[in-house]
């Protein structure tokens, strides 16, 4: 209600019109704010457009990246990876019954 | 029996006023679209039960609303009102993002920065109607289309706008699929609406692990201020793509980014209560808003069209649209317009691009207006 | 300790026995708490009570709810489904092992 | 050789009091119920190991303990002391929760009302032996069998016998087995207990949708100090029956209300030191919380025999029991003494209508005396 | 265009320091290390992403940094500069931790206890080269090789220096497979690295859910210190080992230290400001903590060799090494060095031992260390 | 900045060598710290060895640990148990078809 009321009177100060844009630098923080967008975007589109050729260029020097394995928080080794157990057991027997019913049907 | 007459005035029936009511049909509405229309639904269904919560009228001398100092509602909108929840999003966002087309496609990028223009014009719309400058900033972020860097820019330069903004940006962003056909239509002649675009090039493992150390620093360097938001969405993506740390991202981008997405719609939603909210600053916010979604994607369909002047390779205009943001859903939408002139074109891939180029082009314009209009 | 200190306190201060439940409003508070509790549950009762008869009198203005499937996250559709892809790959292996052995069991 | 002989006076073993010591084997004996009984063991394990870490006794000059500013226990028992906690577990209990049996026979809804007389009774038993009126509130809630709103209730009125109250009503959940059934024999016959009840309908997925956003409506409007608590329940609900988010309720009820459990069942634990929490007012509370169980029992079970005076198909009164809440520990209670009189009657489902209607009834009862009781 | 040449100030290009550019590549080796040579990339890759984000150099106007108030970065560290970070990532670690070959070999538990010299003997470093009594101790726990640990006490003694201690001490975590193969050749002949361990008897389960209780008690009795860092590993095992609480156990050892793991290492790193972190305390700081690894290792070492004197079963020496902590990399490196000198002598489990004790010793060590030097 | 300045400060006037050890207590630290951490592990080390004899001492009053179940978080029975109910339907198919191809194999 408070910060309401305070906008409000704030709103009710304001300058409007193109009169309030010129005061408040509304072009120049617009062409500023394009320019930027632009800069950072465009920078980072000739980077990517550079990228293949920096990495053959690197080629040789560069290491390959293994593939590694995913460790346990970086402590605790001692450890069970628990996602790795949970073979849901109903699975199991859904296997199971599959393949009991293929030999049944089988015979 | 005194207490029974006092506790009746307590209860919402007495106290429910017609903005309260009104509010209420508005969070059913956002419900309403979240699970029959799909639009959205992980922001708009939140979002919607946060309006319901925010909208039951409560005596005084409970602290439940999100405004009451030690309330619980008050302590979960910290993550609002301080810019906490957004970069914890973009994390989030960062480990679930695939990058390669944009990788694949490099000039694509610059749609999602013509895109932005949305955002700039807004502004000058906003002091033109007599908004403050700090406001306007603020309004004009939702022509970025994206909810998270929204609220992060009003937290810093407008709190009291905080709710409009937030509410304003999630409403289009879901209505996405409304707002942009009619516009790419009317800017894109039916021969370029028909452009197919190459394949996309397949990209290696060293291009994807550099990318994201790369462009933060290119985007930090040119933009400090959007050093958190832009350093939060490629650190995830970091997490993603280095696949030793495959057990964070996949957290970042499971419980983590849910959690604070539950948390972050639901305070969003509550902080609507009538009384704040009903005002004649939120109906032009609305209108605003609105505003800068279609100038973000004309700013968009035309800056492709600008460039097919330039290029061998046409672009299809119509991957522009995608610049907004609001991912994927504009992504989706030209797909979908793209199929009503060439049932065989396929343009979801494609727009990726400038879609994702868009969320990093939107951070950077709220860096620039919170280093620019800040105190 | 302060806490307790003091709350020590207020207890040895405060009334008790009947009186006190008379000077605290207790009956008052009780009955107002159960009248509200029913009320509430009652009025819980009777709209589900009623809401198969709305739903089927609302029916032809209802629209179908569809099977929707799970967005990733409102952003980022250029996203890997982390959960779709975890096939556990000894679930793979105790199929194929189980499909094997039906087989060699069945020559 | 001072230092050694300071450091060996601030060791648990010079420090250790007699209440300490019978804290510890209380701790010991909450642990040894959880593991080797399975009493509640998601609730017991972690404020059993929490009375543990209260209880040994440390040094002043440390900031160790929850009620020491700056310790990391004091930081994490803020979401106790304020009540952050207990919404966030509603939300994840709200995910998990299905409505369908109370949707199915809506008449059971009552007596999850009737049960929370026992709330009211101890209320009443509280200020007769000479609790404050907002003590009394916070005691009573003990009955409402739902650790969750008895914490959150407690933070508001009376913040000084938080630890006792959580720690009664948690001891008590975990005891319902014990509680309830002598109670149930006692006023039921043999006839009654061996009422069959008709098998529920099917529920369709717009009654599932529908029922957690008219339900949150109708109660905050009637309650908005439940607010809060509801609203979650129901947000919580409403993420799981849309289906559209489905991740959300997922995580909710997975890893988000895991985490909460574990540090809310420790703290609670650890607030217990037993220089503040062996008092005559605990021991009182523990005795009227055994009382409060049990009327709230014998409630549930009296109103369902009132409700058959007027009822064709009658309702087995045991189904009365469930209505404690204490979910689904007393809807078990329930099955098992239904099965000793007729080993083919199957009651869990039945109980289980009253038994969520019971969350909702002490969830309302707690706004009640919140707004009632605070000044 | 003032506006523009204003904001061209506040660019990275135009503040950056020699300082903050060293700094940036410091972060980029811990990137590359973690990604291309797997050292900890749990821990190296968020850090040095931290790294990166907290040397862009920023308008002072904007508060983004983890120094400044009021900043999001600011709200994450106070997960580490209050200490709250640290004992959740134990309450993982035991809920990940399978003690049964320390409850099967209970004399190695004292080469956990004879590596924590490394933690002295720097303390005593530090004070020679002129540090406070507080920061000795600080700097002296990076010889515990444990991460979360050092930047628990740290906070608590000598929060001014937490930046570096903690780099160091992860730093140094990551470089194990560097620092000790040399110092356990030097100490250990050929044939004592020949020694064969006799196979670990199996641990039954009322062992393994006993002995995070006893362990507590005994721990936290002799030093009240270590009592949340102790409790919460303990409290973690428990619900491991107890089986009834699975669900809290599983979401202790993923969703939620993933989550603390990712903020804590990420603002580890953002705290590294050039302007605060490159002074010559932190080389000082950087040259004590590669000190104090080599006393640890060969403490370990040693006082295996020690042993050894009065066993009938001789240890192998090299096990000593695994004292230090560093989970799980110094027992690996023990299986590699042992590996060596007898391709067919595994020593890896039995490294564990010590290597799980050497976490608690190094708790143990830090409850002494702020006990004695607080005021 | 301003923590830096300080502690430079205090860097500064800080004694060293020797002398400052002796000042600091640091002998004293050093030894109760290290007869603290040589007491908790030799005392966890001896109740370890102690643990079976005590077990098998306890052993016939030592109630057998059932195999409990995982309830759902001691509230809200009326759940579903999600993670039971992710059959992954993809391995439902990767079933379904090995049957499917073992029994057409087997023709
Ligand atoms: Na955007
Ligand atoms: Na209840
Ligand atoms: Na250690």
């Amino acid at each position: 209600m408070q910060l309401n009321a305070q906008a409000g009177v704030l709103f009710a100060e304001n300058l409007s019109g193109v009169r309030a844009i010129i005061d408040g630098n509304g072009i120049a923080i617009t062409i500023t704010g394009l320019l930027i967008v632009f800069a950072a975007l465009a920078a980072i589109s000739l980077f990517i457009a550079a990228l293949p050729r920096l990495l053959s260029a690197l080629g040789p020097y560069l290491p390959e990246i293994e593939s590694h394995h995913d460790l346990p928080s970086g402590k605790g080794a001692a450890t069970k990876s628990s996602r790795d157990d949970d073979i849901d057991p109903r699975l199991v027997a859904a296997i199971g019954w599959a393949v009991h019913a293929t030999r049944q049907s089988d015979r | 029996m005194d207490i029974l007459l006092e506790f009746l005035k307590t209860t919402g029936f007495y106290q429910m006023s017609p903005g309260n009511l009104g509010m209420l049909l508005v969070g059913l509405v956002f419900i309403a679209l979240a699970i029959l229309k799909d639009y959205e639904p992980l922001l708009l269904c939140p979002i919607g039960f946060g309006i319901l919560v925010g909208n039951i009228p409560c005596a005084d001398n409970m602290a439940l609303g999100v405004y009451d100092e030690g309330s619980v509602l008050h302590y979960l909108y910290f993550g609002v009102s301080q810019g906490v929840f957004p970069p914890l999003i973009f994390l989030g966002i960062g480990a679930m993002t695939d990058f390669s087309t944009m990788l694949s496609e490099p000039k694509l990028v610059l749609l999602g920065a013509a895109a932005q223009a949305g955002i700039f014009l807004t502004l000058l719309g906003a002091m033109f109607i007599g908004f403050t400058p700090s406001e306007a900033g603020a309004i004009g972020i939702i022509g970025g289309a994206d909810g998270p860097t929204a609220i992060f820019l009003s937290a810093k330069l407008a709190p009291h706008l905080l709710g409009a903004i937030a509410i304003a940006a999630y409403s289009y962003m879901a209505l996405v699929p409304v707002i942009q056909p009619p516009v790419m239509r009317l800017l894109t002649t039916k021969s370029e609406r028909l452009i197919r675009m190459r394949p996309p090039r397949q990209v290696s493992r060293h291009e994807r692990i550099l990318f994201p150390i790369a462009a933060f620093l290119i985007c930090a360097m040119i933009a400090p201020g959007s050093l958190v938001l832009i350093g939060m969405l490629f650190f995830g993506n970091l997490l993603k793509e280095s696949t030793v740390t495959e057990r964070l991202a996949n957290t970042a981008r499971t419980a983590m980014i849910d959690i604070v997405t539950i948390l972050l719609g639901f305070v969003v939603g509550a902080s609507t209560d009538a009384d704040q909210f009903l005002t004649k600053q939120s109906l032009l916010i609305f209108g605003l808003g609105a505003l800068s979604f279609a100038i973000a994607t004309a700013s968009g369909v035309l800056f492709a069209k600008f460039m097919n002047l330039f290029l061998h390779h046409k672009i299809n205009p119509l991957i522009g649209a995608a610049g907004v943001s609001a991912v994927p859903d504009s992504a989706r939408v030209v797909q979908v317009v793209g199929h009503e002139s060439d049932p065989n074109n396929h343009l979801l891939m494609h727009a990726m691009a400038p879609n994702v180029a868009g969320v990093i082009g939107s951070a950077i314009a709220a860096g620039v207006l919170w280093s620019v209009l800040t105190k």
